[in-house]
């Protein structure tokens, strides 16, 4: 037999104008096992609340009802009232007789009749709750960073700040990511590397950082608080604890690749760092051009090496870390231009994407900052193409938000470089941002020729003598409604910014959802949006959407506060109303198991039964619903909990 | 058609074959009853007891009903159409491991249930002549049923929705609560099941109309999507209640609803443990 | 046209539930009127005729007639606009109001009352066969529907015997389609006559399901387009030159004849490339001619350029200058071809039209697939 | 007497619980015979409930969760879809009138779509009359 209280509240008005408080008290007193039911004016007050814990001391009362406003509302206040007056919070029960009763009729009978027929429907429920206890779990103390681009950087750092331990995972041979591949930066022209390259140092000086470069997350287990992660260190065949960076050996290499970090318009060692300024600055050797590894003869940077660091028998190893908290800033892919035949990228070498461009300005880059064209030429005319596979159907459909930007400062670059006749030829040109507008407006001052229309053709098929050995470019100019052909030297396309090609692989391993290309999706557009459905892994950057540098390095601070919340804290609260499985009746048939958004119930297969984690389980019930033999229980909604109130509900 | 005789041969070399070779621990097929229209489920775990095996037109058990219970041997199992598909059913549940089975597929047709008479057919249950996964055929592949298998449904359907509940209101009043549908059913693998717990007490004990119709129902769902429509459940039944007719029901909802018939595919996830975005909100109407 | 514009939804709305729906997801981007072939040779502007039917201004009357309906804008719009269902619902709502040009008139006219776009006699339509060919009866596997173009139209008559020629040379078991067909429609439904079109297609299908057709062979994309997508029969629909490349890889007719030294090129008709998706066949059954040389144009299969006579477009006349076809034949020269090849019997008599008016006929030849197949069939 | 239903709803926290607040809140009114039970989400409905509950004595039930897509629990009322789905269809074999029984997506903000979905479901099962052929017969 438990001890009821009732306590009903008036609201003021807001109940007792249409329920007859008085007679619903009189009602729910004579209701079985209630020991007490009063009623008023305010319970949610102090002397209301005053009023509930002296009637659980008083009448030794284990559980409460508190017919008043919308659970909605105060449920967390009676809560802390119960709590504090020595009653586990989780037997307290509130009537919603106000949103969904005083205030939806204006007939007192009615009104009086339903909320009797509630408060009795809780009174059956509350007869079955049982207390839980708020459960507590070890948070380790370390942040895994995923991706050293500068989203990954800023996060790192920021964390590393705090004193906390940061683990920063790359998969090339440096940080940097794409922002080390630019030269200036809109809408103020800084020089990237001047901004971005103090913080790669930064991150190698930072004892609280552990940088693992050459390395890729091979697996993900556990949950908030407590991640296992498994990292892939792929073979470097360079010993990095015995290599000096003297680089000897890429000097004599003689092996050659395409430089991935020059977008193929210049070639590295088959030993090499990507660029002067990688972090860090010790090389690796690929394998696929390596003439050691080819032909079986060479070996001379081990000949060279005076540290004895090369090591052609490496092979991949694992590392095995324990995190708190996992932030994903795995950053984007541009989109592959070659299937958009006519803008004819790889039939004309004078066509090149907007990474290309970038190279090519850069003082550090293929043509020493030169805009040289692949056959030598110096363009006297080129035209920027906005919008390529950006905002349409039959590519990506929605806007990348940095072309525009990237594009005028392409505009500018190459006049300056140049001087020749520039054109951007944009859809609408969108410059919404800090400092963005003023720069659009800069740059019609310097007589940059602004073509609204998107680019339908670049052609080589010649019309006059005076469009001989250029590329045409057809375009509507829809401002005037007539068909342009464009003559130039060179094209540079601004091609879609897309998600990474394995960017699923890494949800499935994250537990991530992604939109429908592939972008990891936020927990909330608006409210949560550096948080996941999965609790404990955060996103950064553009592989939640395309982003400029100003938004990346916002969200990598946010995400960086969000990890910090979580290993902040040496323990963690978990949700108590958990479901839990009866495992004498579980008949082991994994319906839990598949449906389960959580990963929270697992197999055991050697018992045959299910078991559910519950530092993982969010409290909804799928799982119980799916259950056949009723063997999960979902504390707080059981089953019998759900029953006995409808039973009471439909009594009156 | 292969003959029911080349098929018991077939049946008793393959097994002999099977143990010898020591490649299944044993075989779950049918041996001789009190008579030849009563075989019964005989297991044979040596090549000696493989001689024992027999197959008829009476051998209408599921076997699946017994596979489900040695889920880590490697077993063989003999199986018509409605059995492979219960295998296929439980290897998509994860109770069975389909590595660990060699199925022995029977094309069946003519079958037919030695306490009534009736022939096993698309009118009544275990429409599927062919086994839909197996490992060796023990007969010739036969034509399948030409007639929709839910034809049988038209004259419940066309009922009034009174006529209908006073259908089942009836056959449900009959009940005995004697439990044999479930212990037949080769889905019904649950220990315990939902009826006896006793928290909560989704019905009384004893059989009343009210328990019985909660007992039925809450079974008929839990059997959604997962009934290969083997009959075994409504043979069993001591009095009778033409159970089939409910799950022939369901099963047709499914395949409308979510375009997936139980059993047929070892890739399929059961579909009430699956969704897609575009159900759509129509199958709700 | 007044300076100043007062949209006219009324009108929007009209050419919306004509089926131009689409046109309401256009940005203006011009990327259908950049891609347009007509945009540089004349005033028309699709862009422009998307723009008018969003506000419903007048004006649009000028430009709904220039559209071939070459699908060329469609592949290319980054919205989804279904331009040419909003081309075919503005000349629905306008030619409702009696706005058809003269030129089309007849062709509305012609089929409307002879079943066939060239004033044919009806029962003249099989005349081309010269008895020669058996018709279509129950039991054959095959139904060669020439279009009404290849009945009655001179150039391409020769087009249809050709085909007959292959079918029964490869021994297929097929039939004509009786006299009492007629056009499949295409054109008069681009041209916005709805009703008529559904009267050409009722007439055709009752003979399709009357003979029990299984499968159908086309001569002319526009007929394979139209049976495909607008009929909805249970046959299937092929185009010849699916079928003559799939004879040739079995073996069943293989070209013998030496071709060196022939240098051919090969113009993707609109309605077999980028409405039918077919670009491969024609060219493998050029490839088969012995010795022979491709030599393709610059703008080919999805990037292939229009005959300017699809959309009704071959019954429209169009000034020197702003014919598609004759841009379309110096292109082919300038491969070093010889002869240009093609599939379509507008494309034939657009193109055999150009080569003429431009006194080009010792330059290039012009052959249908199946006729260049034909000649270097046998040595 | 005009015959007055028992309709039990039952509503999931995130979105049609609060949705009814919301009607409250804006004060719009509606039909009071329905009696909500607050569940985390719709995928907590056994099918049984269901059939509890028109045993209890319901003579419609209303249930209302997020719109698909919506649910905070990610995918909770995708599964729910399936299994109400199926047991409408089961209470429309069984016999019973498949307009007692109705399921709404109405999210946090719908609070007149709230009110409206109960007002014509109300109207609806008044049309049907008493349930009495599951509910428990006590004498």
């Amino acid at each position: 037999m438990s001890r009821i209280g009732v306590f009903v509240c008036h609201c003021g008005l807001n109940i007792a104008k249409t329920v007859r408080v008085s007679e619903v008290v009189e009602f729910a007193a004579n209701l079985p096992e209630v020991v007490i039911a009063e009623e008023y004016r305010f319970v949610c007050s102090t002397p209301g609340q005053e009023l509930i814990a002296g009637d659980i001391k008083k009448y030794n009362l284990d559980r409460i009802i508190v017919a008043a406003c919308s659970p909605l509302m105060h449920e967390k206040t009676f809560r802390k009232v119960a709590e504090a007056a020595g009653l586990n919070q989780y037997l307290v029960t509130i009537v919603n007789i106000r949103e969904q009763c005083s205030w939806v009729t204006e007939d007192e009978d009615v009104a009086t009749k339903k909320a009797k027929a509630l408060i009795n429907g809780a009174v059956y429920r509350a007869r079955l709750l049982a207390p839980l206890v708020s459960r507590f779990i070890d948070v380790n103390p370390e942040v895994v960073v995923v991706g050293g681009g500068i989203a990954g950087i800023q996060t790192a750092l920021e964390i590393a700040a705090v004193g906390r331990k940061v683990y920063l995972v790359e998969r090339t041979p440096t940080i940097g990511g794409h922002m080390a591949q630019f030269d200036k930066t809109f809408p103020t022209l800084d020089c990237s590397a001047c901004i971005l390259t103090p913080k790669m140092d930064a991150v190698l000086q930072n004892p609280n950082i552990e940088l693992l470069t050459y390395c890729e997350v091979a697996e993900v287990k556990g949950f908030v608080g407590n991640f296992d992660v498994k990292i892939r260190q792929k073979a470097r065949y360079v010993d990095h604890a015995k290599c000096n960076a003297c680089l000897a050996c890429v000097e004599k290499c003689p092996g050659k690749g395409e430089s991935e970090f020059d977008e193929g318009l210049a070639k590295r060692k088959a030993i090499y760092i990507p660029f002067p300024q990688a972090v860090p600055q010790k090389p690796v050797i690929d394998r696929e051009t390596c003439t050691y590894f080819i032909k079986g003869k060479c070996r001379l940077c081990e000949k060279i090496c005076e540290q004895k660091a090369i090591d052609y028998e490496q092979a991949d190893s694992y590392i095995e870390i324990k995190a708190g908290a996992i932030v994903a800033a795995t950053g984007y892919d541009l989109m592959d231009v070659k299937p958009l035949a006519q803008y004819g990228y790889g039939r004309y070498p004078a066509v090149y994407h907007a990474l290309e461009i970038e190279r090519l300005f850069n003082s550090a880059g293929p043509t020493a900052g030169k805009v040289v064209m692949r056959d030598g030429r110096e363009p006297q005319s080129i035209a920027i193409l906005h919008c390529i596979g950006s905002r349409d159907k039959n590519n990506y459909e929605y806007c990348s938000r940095v072309c525009c930007m990237y594009s005028l400062k392409f505009a500018h670059l190459l006049k300056e470089k140049t001087h020749g006749d520039v054109y951007q030829l944009y859809i609408d040109m969108r410059a919404g941002g800090k400092g963005y507008e003023e720069f659009y407006s800069r740059l019609l001052e310097e007589d940059v020729k602004f073509i609204r229309g998107k680019a339908a053709t670049v052609t080589h098929r010649t019309k006059n003598p005076e469009e001989e050995g250029k590329l045409i470019v057809e375009v509507d100019d829809t401002l005037t409604g007539k068909f342009a052909r464009i003559p130039v030297d060179m094209v540079v396309l601004a091609p879609a910014m897309k998600p990474r090609a394995d960017a699923k692989d890494m949800a499935r391993m994250l537990n991530l959802s992604t939109d429908k290309y592939g972008f990891f999706m936020e927990k909330h557009p608006k409210l949560a949006p550096l948080s996941t459905m999965t609790d404990g892994v955060f996103i950064a950057g553009a592989c939640q959407s395309p982003k400029d540098i100003p938004d990346t390095v916002s969200q990598a601070t946010g995400a960086a506060a969000e990890a910090l919340t979580i290993v902040s804290k040496a323990k963690m609260e978990l949700e108590a109303a958990t479901a839990m499985v009866n495992a004498a009746a579980c008949s082991g048939c994994r319906n839990c198991v598949t449906v389960c958004p959580y990963s929270a119930p697992s197999m055991n297969e050697e018992k045959g039964v299910s078991e559910i984690n519950e530092a993982l389980c969010k409290g909804c019930g799928l799982c119980a619903a799916a259950c056949p033999t009723s063997a999960i229980i979902t504390r707080h909604f059981t089953n019998e909990q759900v029953m006995a109130e409808m039973e009471g509900l439909m009594e009156f | 058609m292969t003959a029911f005789k080349d098929i018991e041969e077939r049946l008793k070399e393959k097994a002999k074959d099977l143990l010898e070779k020591g490649e299944v621990e044993c075989v779950f097929a049918y041996g001789r009853g009190y008579d030849e229209r009563h075989p019964r489920p005989y297991v044979a775990k040596t090549k000696e007891d493989a001689e024992n095996l027999v197959f008829n037109e009476y051998c209408t058990f599921n076997l699946a009903r017994y596979a489900v219970k040695e889920p880590r041997k490697k077993i063989a199992v003999a199986a018509k159409g409605a059995d492979s598909r219960a295998l296929v059913q439980l290897i998509q549940e994860g109770k069975l491991k389909r590595e660990n089975l060699v199925i022995l597929g029977i094309p069946a047709a003519g079958m037919v249930d030695a306490k009534s008479g009736l022939t096993l057919d698309e009118k009544t249950t275990g429409a599927f002549a062919n086994p839909v996964v197996y490992d060796v055929l023990l007969g010739d592949k036969l034509p399948e049923a030409k007639n929709s298998p839910y034809e049988v449904l038209g004259e419940l359907e066309g009922l009034s929705g009174d006529g209908r509940w006073e259908f089942w209101r009836k056959e449900f009043a009959r009940c005995l609560r004697c439990f044999a549908c479930r212990k037949a059913c080769p889905m019904c693998y649950c220990d315990p099941c939902f009826m006896d717990q006793s928290r909560p007490r989704w019905a009384d004990k004893s059989p009343t109309l009210d328990g019985n119709t909660m007992y039925h129902l809450t079974r008929f769902y839990h059997l959604a999507g997962r009934c290969v429509d083997c009959g075994e459940c409504t043979r069993a039944c001591p009095v009778d209640i033409p159970l089939y007719l409910f799950h022939k029901r369901l099963a047709k909802d499914c395949e409308e609803m979510f375009n997936q018939a139980a059993g047929m595919k070892l890739e399929d996830k059961p579909v009430l443990v699956d969704f897609r975005v575009e159900d759509g909100d129509e199958i709700l109407l | 046209m007044s300076s100043v514009i007062t949209p006219y939804l009324e009108m929007s709305q009209a050419i919306a539930e004509a089926g131009g729906e689409a046109f309401k997801k256009c940005y203006q981007c011009g990327t259908c009127s950049g891609t347009c072939p007509w945009t540089p040779i004349s005033e028309f502007s699709i862009r422009k005729l998307v723009r008018l039917s969003q506000l419903g201004l007048e004006g649009i009357e000028d430009l709904m007639w220039s559209c071939s309906t070459c699908k060329f804008c469609v592949d290319r719009c980054p919205r989804g606009v279904e331009i040419i269902d909003l081309v075919t619902s503005v000349r629905n709502v306008y030619a409702g109001g009696g706005l058809l040009p003269q030129t089309l008139r007849t062709l509305v006219g012609s089929l409307s009352s002879r079943g066939n776009p060239w004033s044919g006699d009806q029962e003249k339509r099989n005349d081309w066969a010269q008895g020669k060919y058996p018709l279509y009866a129950e039991g054959m596997e095959y139904l060669f529907f020439p279009c009404c173009t290849g009945c009655y139209d001179q150039r391409n008559v020769s087009v249809s015997r050709a085909t007959a020629e292959l079918l029964t040379r490869a021994g297929l078991s097929w039939g004509l389609a009786g006299a009492e067909v007629n056009c499949c429609g295409e054109s008069v439904k681009k041209v916005g006559d709805y009703e008529l079109f559904d009267r050409l297609k009722g007439n055709n299908a009752g003979i399709f399901s009357g003979l029990k057709a299984r499968k159908i062979i086309t001569a002319s994309p526009h007929c394979h387009f139209t049976f495909k997508n607008e009929y909805g029969g249970a046959y299937e629909v092929i185009h010849i030159t699916e079928l003559l490349a799939e004879l040739i890889k079995e073996g069943r007719l293989t070209p013998k004849k030496d071709a060196s030294g022939l240098k051919v090129t090969y113009h993707d008709p609109c309605y077999l490339g980028r409405h039918g998706g077919i670009y491969a066949a024609p060219r493998e059954i050029i490839a088969a001619l012995p010795g022979v040389e491709l030599c393709e144009m610059d703008r080919i299969r999805e990037g292939s350029i229009c005959c300017g006579g699809g959309g009704g477009g071959l019954w429209v006349e169009r000034m020197k200058g702003e014919r598609l076809s004759d841009f379309r034949i110096e292109e082919a020269m300038e491969t070093g071809a010889s002869v240009i090849t093609t599939a379509c019997p507008y494309c034939i008599a657009m193109i055999d039209d150009s080569i003429r008016t431009a006194n080009a006929e010792d330059r290039i030849k012009l052959k249908d697939v199946t006729e260049i197949l034909i000649d270097y069939l046998e040595e | 007497m005009d015959f007055e239903p028992k309709i039990l709803g039952i509503a999931c926290n995130w979105c049609t619980y609060t949705g009814a607040d919301l009607a409250g809140t804006t004060r719009l009114k509606y039909p009071q015979n329905i009696r909500v039970v607050r569940v985390m989400c719709s995928s907590r409905i056994n099918p049984s409930f269901i059939f509890r509950a028109f045993q209890l004595g319901a003579d419609g039930v209303l249930v209302g969760g997020c719109h698909p897509g919506d649910c905070h629990y990610g995918t909770g009322n995708m599964y729910a879809r399936r299994r109400l789905a199926i047991t409408k269809k089961m209470l429309e074999f069984a016999g019973i009138e498949p307009g007692r029984f109705r399921v709404e997506w109405i999210s946090a903000s719908e609070g007149n779509r709230f009110a409206e979905v109960v007002g014509e479901f109300t109207g609806q099962v008044k049309g049907l009359g008493p349930q009495t052929k599951l509910k428990i017969k006590t004498d």
